[in-house]
C-alpha cells in the first residue's frame, strides 16, 4: 500500500448547496493508487490553525490522475476548504485506508446517507467495472432533501445500477429515511450490504442485515491525527470491548466486527 | 515524492549521545512514528538520525477509550493512554523489521514501577538491532500514589539507576515538563548515570465541550504537543542545557529545520520531531535536508558548531 | 461601533468573589488593560465584571530593554518586567479615573519580597474605588535567591497571610502555572486566607532568532499566552477547583463567550480576559455579551449553574 | 482621541511590484478621525495563527470613507495580507498613535524612504490643506529601484509641493540615498524635516538637521501587540535611558527626544 503526499491543484469548485462542496483535484499518484471506501487527509489551509488534516472519502477517481471529494462545512477546517479557489493547490495525503472488499459473485446494495453517500459512487463504478452483471444489485441514497442528493445523482445515473433515493423531507424519491427504503426491499440472500452514513443510520442497515443474515461492510469515522496508523488516536470499540484504529484497520469493517450496543 | 539528490560537500552533521553516534541530529519522537514502518514509503528511514519507537511496556496496554485526541490552537492533546503491543511482541513483531532499516533504533519504554523499568531494560539489552533506550518518566509511580516519575527527582533517579544498571546502551531520559524545575530533575538523573536527557514531553492539557458538558478526552486530561507548546520547550531546553553536562535532544513542536536549529542554539544536541509527522508525514527527512542546506549554505565545519552558540551577551 | 441594545427578561449573571459580588463573571486580566481608560472608547466599561488593573508595585519600574513582545505559534510571550508607574503614582494619576467607571477596580500586586506586599497592601487597602486585591506571586522573591513566591507553598502561605492581615478588601492569589502541583499552592493560600485564587499567570517561555543567533526578547525568558496555553488553563482550573472550596478565576486563552463558559464548566466562578484584548478590543464586553445570550438562550436561571458542572461520569 | 474597529471591505487590491502592495479599505469612522502619521492595526487572517495584528501608517485617507495602506511583504502576515482579494473584508483598528504635529508657520521637508514613504503622502496632503503657500515645501522620496518608487508617485504630483526622488540604482531620479540627496539642497532655517524609513536613514537624516539645528519629526517602528497603550510591549530607548513606547508616545517623534547612538 503505498502513499503519497501531493500538492493537489483545484480543478474544479463545486458549491453543490449552501454547505455542502465538491472538489475536484489533481492528484495523480493517489488517483492511480485509490481504492474505493480509502480516504484522503488534507490539510485545510497553509496556517498552523487549524493544525491537523482534515479526513475526506473519496468521492471518485478519474483516468486522468484526478479524485474528488464531497464535503459538509461543519467546523473551522471545513470551512476553510469551502473558501478555496480553482487553480490554488491543496496538501492531500493518501490513499489512506482499507476500503471496501467486493466479491464480484455476490449481488450487491449500496446504502448511502448524507455525507455517506460520498464513498459509494467510487464504489459503485468499481462493482460496475469488475462485475458483468450487476442487475441484482443496488444503491439506496438518502439526503435531508432535493437539493442535497440532486447534484449528485448524474453520476450515479451513468452506472449499470439501480439507483434509490429517499428524502427526509420528501422533496426529492420517497418519503423518509434509506433504512425505511432498505424495509421495503428484498435483498438476495448471497448479497453484500455496502454502508457509510450517520451513526444510526448505519446501526439501523447492520439491524437490518443481521437479522437477514446478510453481509454488512461499514465505513466509519472517528477523529483522526495522522490517517496513517501512527498516533493511535482513532479508536474505537469493536467486539468484546476490544479497540481498532479507524484509520488503519479501517474504515470500512465488517459490520460485525464492531460493537454496536444493538 | 520528491527525490533527494547526493550533495557534495559533504556536510558534517554527526552528532553524539553518550556512546551512540547519530549520522545527523534529527530524531522521531516517540507514539508520532509509530514503528517506522508505518512512514516507510514517505521517508528515506535510513536518512534519518535515529527512530524512537512507540513507549513500550512491559505488559501489553489497551490504551484508553476513544476520543483519544482533540485538536487545539496551534497544537493537539492526545490521551492514547500509551496503548501498547508489550515488550515481548515488540521484540518479536516489530524488531525484524526495525532491524533492517539502518538507522538508529531507540526504544522508549515506560513502567509502573522500578521493577518494570528493570525488566523491560533486561529485555530490549540483549536485543539485536536497539541502539539505545529512552526512559519515558512522565508515568505515574503506582506504588508512590501516582506521583509520576518524572516530577521527583529521587525516583527519576532510581529510575535512572536501575536502567543503567542493567543495561550497556545508552540511556536518554525523558523529562516531564509539567514540573516547577526541570533542571533539577535534569540534574538529578545526570547524576543517576543518564548518557542523554531528552525533553519535553507533552505539558498536561484539557479541553471541554460546551455543548455535551463533557471533557472533550475520554481520559478527561491528555498531552498537549504542537506548535503551542515549542516556546516552552525551547526555554526547558536552554536552561537544561545550562545545567547539566550531558547531551540534551530537544523536543516540542519542532516542524522545520528553522525549527531544529533554534533548539540546538538554545543548547540541544540533537531534536526529536513529533506532532509534525502528523501535519506532513515527511517533516523529519525534511528537517534533515534544511538542515544540511543550513551548514552547507553557512559554511559550517559541523552541525556541532550550532550547539548552544546562542549568543546572550 | 455596535451599540448594546437592553434585553429582556434580565439574566442573572452575578456571582460572588469573597465579600466582592460582580454583576457577571468576566474580568480583564492584569497587564492587557492598561488603566482600563485606554479601552473607554471601545468597550462600556461598566458593563463588564470588573477590570484588574496593570500589576503595580512599591516603587516604579521601568520594565525590560526592548524587544518585550514576540508572537510565537497561536500565542505570544511578553517579558515586560512589570514596568509600572509604582503605587503612590497609581494612587494619584490612575485611581481618580478608576473611582469613576462605575466597574469593580481589582488591583494586581507585586513585591520582591513580603514586605513590599505588606506595604503596598497597607497603601491600597484605604483608597476608594479598590474593590479587591489580586497578589501576583509568579515575582522573585530577592530574599530567598529569587525563586518565585509563587513556586513554593510557603513563601505562596506566607505572601497571601501578610496581605490578608493588612486588607478588608477580598484578597485573590494569582498563580503561576510553572509548578509541579499547582492544586498544592492554591490549598496552601486558601489556608493562609484568600479569598479566591486566579489562574494562570504565563507559562515560562523563549524564542530564539536563527538569522541573530540570539534570542528574540532582550530579557531572553518571557511569559507565554494566548490560546496557545488554554488546554494547560483548562485543565489547571479544573483540577484547583477540586482542590479548594474558595472561587477559583480561570485566565488563558479566553476569548470568546464559549471559552468563558468552558473554563466555568471547569469550575471557575469568573474569569479573565488577557492576550484577547489586543486581538479585538472589545473580546472583553462581548464575552458578556455571549454569556448573556447563552443564559439566555439555554433558559438558565443563573450562570451560576454552569460553575463546575463538567459531567465527568 | 477615538478609536474604532471596522470590518473594512478591501475596496482595491493594488500589486505594485513583486512585493509591495497599495489596500485601500471601506472604513469610515476611521477615515474621518486620521491625522497624518497615525497607523492602523490589522489582522492579517481570521485564523489564530498569526495571532496579532500587524501596524500600518496610514497612506491617504478620502473624504468618501477610504483609507489606503502601502506595504512590503516581509513575513507571514504580510504574505497572507497580499493573499486578500477585492470585496472581502479585513479587521482593522484604529486610528492608533501621535502623528506629525504640522506647524503651518514654517517650511516642511518630507523625507521618506523604502515603505516609509507610506505616511508621507497623507502628511503632504495635510500641509497643503493647512498652508497657503508651500513653494519653501520639498518632498524626498527614495526606494530600491524605479518600479518601487514609480507607482507612487502620481498622488505626490496631484500635490503643490516639488517631488525629489532618489533610487539605491539610479533606475529613476537621482542614484543614491534621499541623505545624499538631502545634503545637496540648502533647507531654510526655519524649516521642520518630517521622516520616516529604515532606521539607519533616519538617524542620517536627524545627523544633519541635528547639524543645522532643524526640527526633525520621525515615525519610527517598534514590535506590536496592542497598538493602543495597553500592553506596555513597544517600548523603545529615549534620551536620558528612559524608555517610551512606540504606540502610544508615537509612532512619531521628536528625533531629539530618542537615543540614536550617534
Ligand atoms: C475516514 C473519514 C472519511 C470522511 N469522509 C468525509 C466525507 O467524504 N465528507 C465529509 O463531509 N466529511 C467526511 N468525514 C468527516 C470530516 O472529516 C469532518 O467533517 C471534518 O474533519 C470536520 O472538520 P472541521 O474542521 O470542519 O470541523 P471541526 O471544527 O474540527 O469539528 C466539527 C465537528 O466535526 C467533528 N470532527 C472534527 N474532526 C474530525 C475528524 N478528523 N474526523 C471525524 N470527525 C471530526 C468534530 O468532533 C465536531 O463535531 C470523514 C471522516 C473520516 C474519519
Ligand atoms: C507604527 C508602524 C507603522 C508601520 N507602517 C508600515 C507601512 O506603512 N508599510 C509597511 O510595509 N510596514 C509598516 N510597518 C511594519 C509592519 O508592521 C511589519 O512589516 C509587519 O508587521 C510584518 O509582519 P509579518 O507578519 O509580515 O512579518 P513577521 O513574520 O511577523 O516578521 C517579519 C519581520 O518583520 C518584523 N516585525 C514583525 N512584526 C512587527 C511589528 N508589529 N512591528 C514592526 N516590525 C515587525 C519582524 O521583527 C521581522 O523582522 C509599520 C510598523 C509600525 C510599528
Ligand atoms: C499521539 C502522541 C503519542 C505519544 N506517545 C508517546 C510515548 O509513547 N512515549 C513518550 O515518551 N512520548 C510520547 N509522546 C510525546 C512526544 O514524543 C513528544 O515528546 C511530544 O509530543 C512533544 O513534541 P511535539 O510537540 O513535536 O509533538 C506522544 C505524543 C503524541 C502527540
Ligand atoms: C503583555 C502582558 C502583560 C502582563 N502583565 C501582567 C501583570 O502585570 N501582572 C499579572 O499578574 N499578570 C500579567 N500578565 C498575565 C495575564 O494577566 C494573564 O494571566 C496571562 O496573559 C494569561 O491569560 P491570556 O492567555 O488570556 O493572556 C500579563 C500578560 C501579558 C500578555
Ligand atoms: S489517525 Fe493516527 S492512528 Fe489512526
Ligand atoms: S503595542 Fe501595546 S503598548 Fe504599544
Amino acid at each position: 500500500m503505498s502513499q503519497y503526499q501531493e500538492n493537489a491543484t483545484i480543478i474544479r469548485f463545486e458549491q453543490l448547496t449552501d454547505t455542502n462542496i465538491r472538489l475536484t483535484l489533481q492528484t495523480e499518484e493517489i488517483a492511480a493508487a485509490a481504492k474505493p471506501g480509502q480516504f484522503v487527509m488534507i490539510r485545510t489551509g497553509k496556517s498552523k490553525d487549524p493544525l491537523l488534516r482534515r479526513p475526506f472519502s473519496i468521492h471518485q477517481t478519474s483516468s486522468s490522475g484526478r479524485i474528488q471529494i464531497l464535503f459538509k462545512v461543519t467546523g473551522r477546517g471545513t470551512a476553510l476548504l469551502a473558501h478555496c479557489k480553482e487553480g490554488e493547490t491543496l496538501s492531500v495525503f493518501g490513499p489512506l485506508g482499507h476500503g471496501f472488499h467486493i466479491d464480484p459473485a455476490k449481488a450487491a446494495c449500496l446504502i448511502g446517507g448524507g455525507m455517506g453517500v460520498a464513498p459509494m459512487l467510487f464504489l459503485a463504478k468499481r462493482i460496475c467495472q469488475m462485475k458483468k452483471d450487476t442487475d441484482t444489485d443496488l444503491i439506496i441514497l438518502g439526503g435531508r432533501n432535493r437539493s442535497e442528493i440532486e447534484p449528485l445523482l448524474a453520476d450515479f445515473h451513468f452506472l449499470d445500477i439501480g439507483v434509490m433515493v429517499a428524502t427526509d423531507d420528501g422533496s426529492y424519491g420517497r418519503h423518509g429515511l434509506v433504512t425505511d427504503v432498505m424495509k421495503t426491499i428484498s435483498l438476495p440472500d448471497n448479497c453484500t450490504v455496502y454502508t457509510c452514513g450517520p451513526h444510526l443510520m448505519m446501526k439501523e442497515v447492520f439491524r437490518q442485515c443481521r437479522k437477514k443474515k446478510i453481509e454488512c461492510q461499514v465505513s466509519v469515522e472517528s477523529v483522526m491525527a495522522c490517517g496513517m496508523g501512527a498516533c493511535l488516536g482513532c479508536n474505537m470499540v469493536a467486539k468484546n470491548s476490544r479497540y481498532v484504529h479507524v484509520c488503519s484497520d479501517g474504515p470500512v469493517f465488517n459490520a460485525e466486527d464492531l460493537e454496536w450496543n444493538l | 515524492m520528491e527525490f533527494v539528490e547526493d550533495r557534495d560537500p559533504f556536510p558534517d552533521l554527526r552528532v553524539k549521545i553518550g556512546t551512540l553516534e547519530l549520522q545527523n541530529p534529527v530524531l522521531t519522537a516517540s507514539g508520532t512514528f509509530g514503528y517506522a514502518r508505518e512512514f516507510a514509503n514517505l521517508v528515506n528511514l535510513y536518512r534519518l538520525g535515529g527512530v524512537v519507537v512507540k513507549g513500550i511496556s512491559l505488559f501489553p496496554r489497551p490504551g484508553n477509550p476513544p476520543p483519544r485526541i482533540i485538536e487545539t490552537s496551534c497544537g493537539m492533546l492526545n490521551a492514547i493512554g500509551l496503548e501498547n503491543v508489550g515488550v515481548d511482541r515488540f521484540i518479536t513483531e516489530k524488531m525484524p523489521y526495525l532491524l533492517g532499516i539502518d538507522t538508529p533504533v531507540i526504544v522508549n519504554i515506560l513502567g509502573d514501577s522500578i521493577e518494570e523499568y528493570k525488566h523491560l531494560t533486561e529485555k530490549l539489552t540483549v536485543v539485536p538491532g536497539v541502539s539505545a533506550i529512552e526512559v519515558n518518566i512522565s508515568c505515574p509511580n503506582v506504588k508512590k500514589g501516582g506521583v509520576a516519575f518524572g516530577s521527583d527527582p529521587d525516583m527519576a533517579a532510581a529510575v535512572t539507576s536501575v536502567v543503567k544498571e542493567n543495561t550497556h546502551l545508552p540511556v536518554i531520559v525523558k523529562l516531564s515538563p509539567n514540573v516547577t524545575d526541570i533542571s533539577q530533575i535534569a540534574w538529578a538523573v545526570q547524576q543517576a548515570g543518564a548518557d542523554a536527557v531528552s525533553l519535553i514531553n507533552t505539558l498536561v492539557g484539557m479541553a471541554v465541550d460546551l455543548k455535551t458538558k463533557r471533557p472533550r478526552l475520554a481520559n478527561i486530561i491528555g498531552g498537549l504537543s504542537g506548535p503551542a507548546i515549542k516556546p516552552v520547550a525551547l526555554r526547558m531546553v536552554y536552561q537544561v542545557a545550562r545545567s547539566v553536562s550531558i547531551p540534551v535532544i530537544g523536543i516540542g513542536g519542532i516542524e522545520t529545520a528553522e525549527d531544529a536549529l533554534e533548539f540546538m542554539l538554545a543548547g540541544a544536541t540533537a531534536v526529536q520531531i513529533g506532532t509534525a509527522n502528523f501535519i506532513n508525514p515527511r517533516a523529519s527527512e525534511e528537517v534533515v535536508e534544511g538542515i544540511t542546506d543550513y551548514v552547507i549554505r553557512e559554511k559550517l565545519h559541523s552541525v556541532r558548531e550550532m550547539i548552544g552558540a546562542l549568543d546572550t551577551e
